[in-house]
């Protein structure tokens, strides 16, 4: 009896987590989406940024929702890197050259 | 050329196998070699390039034992720019040379080529060769019935067997 | 008085805090590029900079003179004439679509097109040249493009380049976004074009030894022993990219083009070598 | 195209060859994008005649590097003569080639 309502709890608590992530990952999913298509845009992109996101979309379709959402902010932050260093190098480039 | 196998090429080939059986390579092999399967070309030695070790290698092509000699010459780079493309040149004054054989005993075949040479062929040959890491390369020259060997050392940072 | 000297002072505090960019002048830079690697690499002749890494160390310039008795570059030369002597379905040839019939004028590519203002690579040419001709566009990275600009080149042996860039404000802001192209870290890596050939130059990444900046595509197109095969300027472009961890782009996309111009032009004076062979 | 490439100059009474033949060598240990082995695929024989008479043969295996390149030297030639190379590999494809001696 006492096996199986701790199971049961489990299972409850299981799926209260999964209820709450689901929406939280696919929308750190977009987010990080559309931030990567903005890095594109600009030229910006990083290799990383491709692959975490497309990691993220396999954890997506396998409903791993803490997966997918781990994933998704990794990816999120890399986009966010890539364009915040081509921001920082418009001008920074000019130190580099040889003069 | 492409490498499809065509009907003209399969004329060829067969052209190509009564050419070297007429010309008495077909069962005319170094000591000891192996039977080779029917699909491989004829005198390939089949047995010592499967084999994974130096000695599995000569005992599969030769009989006797090999001699470190100062007449033998094996030239390698130091480093190899590539693993994948690495200059070997082996000659030696030794007369009587019947073959040259070069081994990377840390590659998966110990075997990388043997050289069959003809009476008029002179002591020498150079190719290009894969070595997956940092090895020791070997140049067996036999001469007169007797082996002979001479060793140098590769490094390889970039190897010539990953992807 | 007071206000006109606080006003003064106002101006040069300004322009302390922020240098302006010196107004861009290639020519300037040109020499000042190409003495930064004559200091480097004090011993090497200005004409072996289009050797790349094998001007610089000399166990591997042993092993190239070795690869270069029977360049494994050879079938693609052969092919390359080929395709370059065939005629297009309507009779006409590549030739009709270069200066000099295309013979031995690799060193005058990129070059600045007043028409559209954009930055047109030989490889673009050639394309640009079948397309007017009614034939589809050729694959950019390797293949027939590569055998014809290995052709190409071949015919330019020992010319050294020659870059124009015509007083259109569109070629100096081509070039001049080249150049920030070459500077700028990418990638995850944070790397730049120069992080590698020009702080690295002559120096050991992993396996390879990188090549100076000077003279760096004088020998493209190239085999590249990790190809097993010939590559363009755009295969090497893009392998750079993905390299740094940054998503390559397009081959002949714009900013490849235009970098390809600003190092060409740093290059002026270099001799073409191509096509080359590389580790 | 032809497969084989050969350079073969005289110079008295020997003759240096030197040959490059276009073949992929597939050692049999490298994966393909899609991650599956790429299957061994290389020269077995490769034999050099000079009129009819074999004057050096090439036994190679799997790491020998990729559009292989080899060099001899043999006596007894003249310049003007023909030398020719047949390779045949583990697939049982092959091809010959000619060169007149320089």
């Amino acid at each position: 009896m006492k096996t199986a309502s701790f199971a049961f709890l489990g299972l409850m608590l299981c799926a209260s987590a999964m209820a709450a992530t689901q929406p939280d990952a696919e929308a750190t999913f977009k987010a990080a989406q559309s931030e990567e298509a903005l890095a594109k845009a600009e030229q910006a992109a990083w290799t990383t940024t491709e692959t975490t996101l497309a990691d993220a979309q396999k954890s997506l379709t396998a409903q791993k929702w803490d997966e997918a959402k781990a994933l998704a902010d990794e990816a999120l932050a890399l986009a966010k890197r890539s364009r915040a260093q081509a921001t920082e190098q418009k001008t920074l480039w000019q130190d580099a050259v040889i003069r | 050329m492409s490498l499809h196998h065509t009907a003209s090429q399969e004329a060829t080939r067969r052209t190509a196998l009564r050419l070297l059986a007429g010309l008495g390579l077909y069962g005319i092999t170094m000591p000891s070699i192996g039977q080779a399967f029917a699909s491989d070309a004829p005198g390939w030695p089949e047995a010592a390039f499967k084999a994974k070790t130096q000695d599995e290698v000569l005992a599969a092509l030769y009989k006797g034992k090999l001699e470190m000699s100062k007449d033998v010459t094996i030239e390698t780079p130091e480093i190899a720019e590539n693993g994948a493309v690495v200059p070997v040149s082996v000659s030696t004054k030794l007369p009587g040379v019947t073959s040259i054989s070069i081994l990377v005993p840390e590659n998966p075949y110990a075997l990388a080529a043997s050289y069959k040479l003809a009476d008029a062929s002179m002591a020498m040959v150079g190719c290009r060769l894969k070595m997956a890491k940092t090895t020791k390369v070997i140049a067996v020259v036999e001469a007169g019935g007797k082996l002979y060997a001479a060793s140098s050392d590769v490094k390889v940072t970039l190897g010539g067997c990953g992807g | 008085m007071i206000v006109r000297r606080l006003l003064a002072v106002l101006i040069a505090g300004a322009s302390l805090g922020a240098a302006p960019a010196p107004a861009p002048n290639p020519e300037t830079d040109r020499v000042a590029f190409q003495s930064y690697f004559f200091t480097k690499f004090p011993n090497v002749k200005h004409e072996e900079f289009g050797n790349g890494p094998y001007a610089v160390n000399a166990p591997m310039r042993k092993q190239w003179e070795e690869i270069m008795q029977f360049p494994p570059y050879e079938p693609a030369l052969d092919e390359g004439r080929e395709a370059f002597e065939a005629p297009f379905a309507n009779g006409r040839h590549y030739s009709d679509c270069f200066d000099n019939g295309g013979d031995g004028i690799r060193q005058t590519y990129p070059r600045f097109d007043t028409k559209t203002g954009e930055i047109i690579t030989l490889d673009g040419a050639i394309n640009a040249c079948r397309v007017s001709n009614g034939e589809k566009p050729l694959p950019l990275q390797t293949g027939v493009m590569a055998s014809i600009t290995a052709f190409m080149s071949e015919s330019s042996r020992g010319k050294p380049f020659d870059i124009k860039i015509p007083a259109d404000p569109r070629a100096l802001a081509a070039y001049e976004r080249g150049k920030e192209f070459f500077y700028a870290r990418k990638g995850q890596l944070g790397f730049a074009c120069a992080s590698c050939h020009v702080q690295g130059a002559g120096e050991r990444l992993r396996g390879d030894i990188l090549a100076p900046a000077l003279g760096i595509l004088a020998a493209f197109p190239i085999y590249r022993s990790d190809w097993g095969a010939m590559g363009t300027i755009d295969r090497r472009f893009t392998s750079c990219s993905a390299q740094t961890r940054a998503v390559p782009l397009p081959a002949q996309a714009a900013a490849y083009r235009e970098v390809e111009y600003f190092l060409s032009y740093m290059s002026n004076g270099i001799p073409i070598t191509g096509p080359g062979t590389r580790p | 195209m032809p497969s084989i490439r050969m350079k073969a100059i005289s110079s008295g009474d020997t003759t240096e060859v030197q040959a490059l033949v276009q073949h992929p060598m597939d050692s049999g240990f490298v994966k393909d994008p899609s991650g599956a082995l790429i299957p061994p695929h290389h020269i077995e024989t490769l034999v050099f005649s000079h009129n009819d008479k074999p004057v050096f043969t090439a036994y190679w295996g799997p790491a020998v590097s990729k559009d292989p390149y080899v060099k001899f030297a043999f006596k007894g030639a003249a310049k003007g003569d023909t030398l020719q190379a047949t390779w045949i590999d583990n697939m049982g494809k092959t091809d010959t080639g000619t060169a007149k001696i320089a």
